[in-house]
């Protein structure tokens, strides 16, 4: 299963200037990532672990106070590897939803309030497909909407007259317009209603099965997850601590944490008390030393405090970051 | 003092300030003023500027530099008295209308938009032109507080209704406040770069305002103030004779003011601002 | 239907609520004072050195009253003020005393309100296309020494600018006349007589329209800087749309407004704005009749133009709103 | 010990619009509801459905537009003094960061809520009742001290909040969406202390959330709420393990649960329903899957059905 973006030592911080004193938000720290091809990939975390900072760098939309400081994400275009924070802005622009596209947290004002939704189709169209006159193009957003399973009476109306769970899924219509090769979804349902959201998710994965593209869901609900990624990892104070398929996180999670988010949520049925992880979540300023959980850990090492554990692979394509269950400890205790 | 090094970063407060200074110096000089207020003929008339008399003389026989620093005092006073008297009925107006709510919101707003659509200037002229001779310094001021609150009640009012749907505002009334205090000790801290903004403008207006009504010669016109020194330099042709230190003293000066005042106000009321508040004090 | 009965009525009536206040406030502030302003008027007879014996002042008194409309009772007044209201009949003017300030009015108020207008919408489109761009690129140095430029030129009020003005352009550089217009001449539309408008007028829009665009700058430039933020323009450019597009459909479209309401509100002030620049440059415009009519004391012209005035404005903002739902179809469209 | 909470028809009517359109949306439509003493009784039900309105006017902070509330056998309209009843009753919010003045600092609430209940007399015993409510929560006056909310995490804020209003020693607490902005992680903690403080202090606790997990987990009432209407209340297992009514059945058919062998495959039809307000008869007709002609024309009346109040034709007969 070929990789279709490869993520290297990336580095993304924010530079804050407050007062005359430099403050950096590590927001994503030294993480390597390999997103597979055809599959809907699941990236799930608390609030402030980084994970939004990370898909806008996989988006390459970087703007101050953000800095990637190093690492490298790869694209695969035309069988090629190309980086894409080294293209200059034109290509970036080229490649936005041609190649790569974004669907938005949803919240209310994801469309410009004063124009139709058929202004907004065209404005992106236009953007992309040269030379084309916008009728051609409205009758291609207008078969699209069908396909979709939506009305193109949608296209003559203002953003204000949908409802939240409708606007959402203009939105994913919009993003799927020119057959991207990745879709990168934000926190797409969070602010919908449960029902509106199973409608939404339903919608993603029709889109993903008939495109066979990738989609990289960020989200904190683990239910979500997994409910519609097939491959997922868990970040934690802007690292990945814990890489694997969905069966195997839910079945066998190996990193504390990760044990801990799945035993902390709460099942209909279920009234075993449940306990949430100890201490708070950390600061991404100045991050604790060595593997950043270590202060809520209950089963710290001492290693755990001084070396930061990397992502070991074992064998199963499972990878965490956890000193008990990597082989190295064994050499030095 | 850290608050006035990070102020000084900004060149606006620096410039603003910097002027401020010089012009209450000068409000301070004219304390000093060798020359009596009012009298004419205490010079020679008609002199350009020399070592003497540092902005010449002007045609009533009078020094203009010590002229100005009377005008600038009694433009400040007047501006001062307009500024705070419209900050109080506008907060008033504002904090009741935006708090309560309902129909005393609706009259307060009637009121206030009536004042701002129908032209003041006109209606200020009106009642000027039956006051002529009872416009003193403070009677000028109280009449220009009478009509330039209604636009910032607005403002006021529109940022108390923002509060209101905020959170804390239910926290607060857990807590056991009153109305009274809920207000105070809530919202004022919230609210003062606005009234402190407002009030810069208002006094810029206010300024702006005396100096047409002495054109009218609708003030008593032998207190030297901003006004009445730019009326007598037009009777007098000062333009037309070229006796242009006399007309420009008071042009420069206003603008200079009112430079200063808007810079500083501008920067004060952005390092108020609450998110920067805030800010600094995560920041600590 | 909804809308005409959900905008447009309740503003109609706001309308006419407002004139109705309006006119009512100009009819009691004065009477406020306590002053009368017959009194008035005959103290500032004697103050110009003219004698008068004393049955000559009783007979003034009792004209003047009548003329001023102040006998009877304050209701009395009252009514009849707005009887000649609405006949447009405010009385006779004092110091061109048989003609009636209506017709004085008449021959002066088209050359206000060309001023009026042109300067208004000029300052307006002006401020806010240069704001809006200047607050799209505010990062940009040229964008920072404008913005330096505009912060200078704002707080000046009207007529220190207008002074300003005059010395440099019609003293110093003499490009332009001092002011004093012909008074009253008659109307022949040909290319000369609209040269010579133009010459005489340009100072006074000039001035009007630098002022005005300041401000109009400085609140268009504050406004862009938010909607750039806002969710709508960040999706727009990752989806990859041209930034032309970007700037004029997202950003100057949803800016711009609020600026229309805050013109509609801000109408009084600019049109005291006119009237006190047609001061300064004597522009044959209601202005310069309110300067006259002021200095000698002349109550009736003063309440004339005050009234004309609150018409005037009352209808443009009436204007303005109407047009408001052109712009914004969340109105248009409950 | 009499019923801490009595709602008997308890409507909220709102009129939007100018002058003379006058829309009218029912935002509460005839609720009744009891909340025993030491009980956590919950208000679930999607964004718009009234639950908060209906903790508003418990409150006071919102006036019924009918049907009354009774306090202990009294009602609250009659409480002249509106701090009396701040006495009885407190809430927390949902947004940790907006619940104190970013300017103030979070102790100041604290002193606030003592000195102006008169609760303690000297300032020592002001402290003790402090730090003796803090500890009940899982902190320490010390972590709080002199700070602004801007310098705590939103776990704390949220415990403040709680201890804050645990100060009047309430006998009722109502709390609106407490932890749907906290972090994951910490949800449980948060969550686990409303079960001590109502199983210790007797605190009889109406948890308003969308969150049927959470509420299952926590609550032994449960109220499910929909268009302003209650469609079924009752012991929360009976409910939502044996849901009765089609939009209870709905609603937990749609919560994803964090377990990839349960995916939901059965595809909805997404039915774009907005005025749903103002619909004659019972408001979920138009996309109930067991619909039947009477539900389009009559309001279905409230049946109780083995231990559980439903609002639904298919019970009537």
């Amino acid at each position: 299963m070929n990789a279709i973006i490869k993520v290297e030592q990336l580095q993304a911080f924010y530079i804050l200037e407050i007062l005359g004193k430099r403050k950096t938000v590590k927001a994503v720290n030294e993480v390597n990532l390999d997103i597979p091809e055809n599959e809907i990939y699941g990236i799930a975390g608390e609030s402030g672990c980084g994970k939004t900072t990370l898909l806008k760098a996989l988006f390459a939309f970087i703007e101050p106070p953000l800095q990637i400081c190093t690492g490298k994400v790869n694209y695969s275009l035309n069988g090629k590897f190309v980086n894409a924070l080294s293209l200059n802005g034109k290509e970036r622009r080229e490649l936005r939803w041609t190649y790569i596209s974004y669907i938005p947290q949803g919240s209310m004002s994801v469309f410009n309030p004063v124009k139709k939704m058929k202004v907004i189709y065209l404005d992106f169209l236009e953007s992309h497909l040269q030379g084309k006159a916008n009728r051609e193009l409205l009758t291609l957003a207008r078969q699209h909407l069908e396909e979709l399973g939506l009305s193109p009476q949608i296209l003559n109306a203002y953003p204000h007259q949908l409802s939240g769970g409708m606007r959402q899924r203009v939105a994913i219509a919009l993003s799927t317009l020119l057959k991207p090769r990745i879709i990168l979804a934000d926190e797409p349902t969070t602010a919908l209603d449960v029902v509106a959201q199973r409608a939404v998710l339903q919608l993603m994965r029709d889109i993903q099965h008939e495109l066979k593209n990738t989609i990289v869901l960020v989200t904190h609900d683990m239910g979500i997850h997994a409910n519609i990624t097939t491959r997922m990892a868990i970040m934690y104070a802007g690292r990945i601590v814990e890489e694997a398929s969905t069966q195997d996180i839910f079945s066998r999670p190996l990193h504390p944490y990760t044990q801990y988010l799945i035993q902390s949520l709460p099942r209909i049925g279920d009234k075993t008390t449940r306990s949430s992880v100890p201490g708070s979540p950390p600061s991404l300023i100045d991050p604790p030393p060595g593997c950043p959980f270590h202060p809520r850990c209950v089963q710290v090492l001492d290693l755990c405090t001084r070396e930061m554990p990397q992502l070991q692979d074992d064998e199963t394509n499972h990878k965490v970051a956890c000193w008990l269950r990597s082989d190295q400890n064994v050499r030095h205790p | 003092m850290g608050i006035l090094k990070d102020l000084f970063k900004d060149y606006r407060f620096a410039v603003g300030f910097i002027l401020l200074c010089l012009l209450f110096f000068l409000v301070i000089a004219s304390f000093f003023s060798p020359y009596d207020l009012i009298k004419w003929l205490q010079v020679p008339r008609d002199k350009a500027p020399s070592r003497s008399h540092l902005l010449g003389t002007n045609s009533k026989g009078q020094d203009v530099f010590w002229e100005a620093t009377f005008a600038i005092r009694n433009s400040l006073i007047i501006a001062l008295i307009s500024g705070f008297i419209s900050r109080i009925i506008a907060i008033l107006v504002g904090f009741v209308a935006g708090y309560k709510g309902g129909i005393t919101d609706r009259i307060l707003m009637g009121i206030s938009d009536g004042l701002l659509v129908i032209p003041l200037f006109l209606v200020l002229v009106l009642v000027a032109m039956l006051l002529r001779e009872a416009l003193t310094l403070v009677n000028t001021g109280l009449l220009l507080a009478f009509f330039g609150w209604a636009w910032d009640a607005r403002t006021i009012r529109s940022q108390v209704l923002s509060l209101r749907e905020r959170e804390f505002t239910q926290t607060s009334l857990l807590s056991g406040n009153g109305t009274l205090s809920l207000v105070i000790k809530e919202y004022f801290p919230l609210t003062i770069p606005l009234i402190f903004s407002t009030l810069i403008n208002n006094i810029a207006w206010a300024i702006g305002m005396e100096i047409v009504l002495a054109i009218l010669g609708l003030v008593r016109l032998d207190i030297p103030t901003l006004g009445t020194t730019l009326q007598w330099a037009i009777t007098y042709q000062s333009m037309l004779l070229g006796h242009w230190w006399w007309i420009l003293t008071p042009v420069v000066l206003t603008i200079v003011l009112l430079v200063a005042l808007y810079g500083f106000s501008v920067s004060v009321s952005e390092y108020l601002d609450p998110r920067m508040r805030i800010q600094r004090i995560g920041a600590k | 239907m909804r809308f005409f009965r959900d905008y447009l009525i309740p503003r109609l009536i706001q309308y006419i609520v407002v004139i109705f206040c309006g006119i009512t406030a100009v009819f009691f502030i004065p009477r406020m004072t306590g002053q009368d302003p017959v009194l008035e008027i005959i103290a500032q007879i004697q103050s110009q050195g003219s004698q008068l014996d004393p049955t000559a002042v009783k007979s003034l008194m009792v004209t003047l009253k009548e003329l001023y409309g102040l006998e009877g009772t304050l209701f009395e007044q009252y009514i009849n003020m707005w009887k000649r209201v609405f006949t447009l009949d405010f009385g006779p003017s004092f110091f061109q005393f048989p003609t009636p300030v209506a017709d004085l009015l008449r021959t002066y108020l088209p050359w206000t309100i060309g001023l009026f207008v042109t300067s208004t919408l000029l300052a307006w489109a002006l401020g806010n296309i240069l704001g809006g761009i200047a607050g799209y690129f505010s990062h940009k140095n040229w964008s920072k020494i404008l913005d330096a430029i505009i912060m200078v030129i704002r707080p000046v009020p009207h007529y220190i600018f207008g002074v300003l003005v005059l010395i440099l352009f019609a003293f110093v550089w003499q490009l332009f006349p001092a002011g004093g217009m012909m008074l009253g001449r008659r109307m022949v539309v040909n290319f000369k007589f609209i040269l010579t408008i133009l010459r005489y007028s340009f100072l006074p829009a000039l001035t009007l329209v630098i002022l005005g665009g300041a401000s109009w700058f400085q609140q268009m430039k504050l406004l862009v800087q938010n909607v750039k933020r806002e969710d709508f323009v960040q999706y727009a450019q990752t989806g990859g749309v041209k930034e032309k597009l970007i700037i004029s459909r997202y950003v100057l479209r949803n800016a711009m407004l609020p600026q229309i309401t805050q013109l509609a509100l801000a109408l009084g002030q600019v049109f005291s704005g006119v009237l006190i620049v047609e001061m300064v440059f004597s522009y044959p415009g209601v202005g310069l009749l309110l300067y006259r009519g002021v200095t000698r004391g002349d109550y009736n012209l003063v309440m004339g133009i005050t009234i004309l005035s609150i018409l005037t404005i009352t209808t443009s903002v009436l204007i303005l709103d109407l047009f408001y739902p052109l712009f914004d179809p969340r109105i248009r469209h409950r | 010990m009499s019923v801490t909470l009595k709602a008997q028809n308890l409507t909220k009517v709102f009129s939007l619009g100018g002058l003379f359109s006058r829309t009218k949306i029912i935002a509460v439509d005839r609720v009744s509801f009891v909340v025993q003493p030491a009980e956590i009784f919950t208000l679930a039900g999607e964004s718009g459905c009234g639950k908060t309105t209906t903790a508003r006017m418990i409150l006071g902070f919102e006036f019924p537009t009918s049907g009354e509330l009774l306090y202990h056998d009294e009602n609250i309209q009659e409480l002249k003094e509106k701090k009396e009843w701040f006495k009885k009753v407190q809430a927390v919010f949902q947004n940790p960061f907006e619940t104190f003045n970013p300017l103030r600092k979070v102790e100041s609430y604290f002193c606030e809520t003592i000195w102006n209940f008169h609760l303690v007399k000297t300032q020592k015993e002001a402290h003790d009742l402090i730090e003796e409510k803090l500890q009940a929560v899982g902190l320490s006056f010390s972590e709080i001290a002199g700070k602004y909310p801007g310098e705590l995490s939103g776990g704390q804020l949220q415990r403040s909040s709680i201890a804050r209003s645990l100060l009047t020693n309430p006998s009722l607490l109502i709390a609106d969406e407490p932890v749907s902005m906290v972090d994951a992680s910490l949800r449980m903690s948060i969550v686990n202390l409303f079960r001590e403080m109502s199983d210790s202090l007797g605190l009889s606790v109406i948890y308003i959330t969308h969150d049927l997990a959470t509420a299952y987990y926590i609550s032994d009432r449960i109220a499910i709420m929909f268009r302003g209407n209650m469609v079924e209340t009752g012991p929360v297992e009976a409910v939502l393990d044996k849901p009765k009514h089609p939009y209870t059945k709905l609603l937990i058919d749609s919560i994803p649960q964090p377990d990839p062998l349960k995916q939901q495959i059965t595809p909805i039809k997404f039915l774009e329903e907005r005025e749903e307000y103002l619909r004659k008869g019972c408001k979920f007709s138009g996309r109930c899957p067991e619909v039947m002609d009477i539900c389009k024309q009559k309001v279905p009346e409230d049946v109780s059905v083995d231990g559980e109040v439903v609002k639904c034709h298919l019970y009537q007969r």
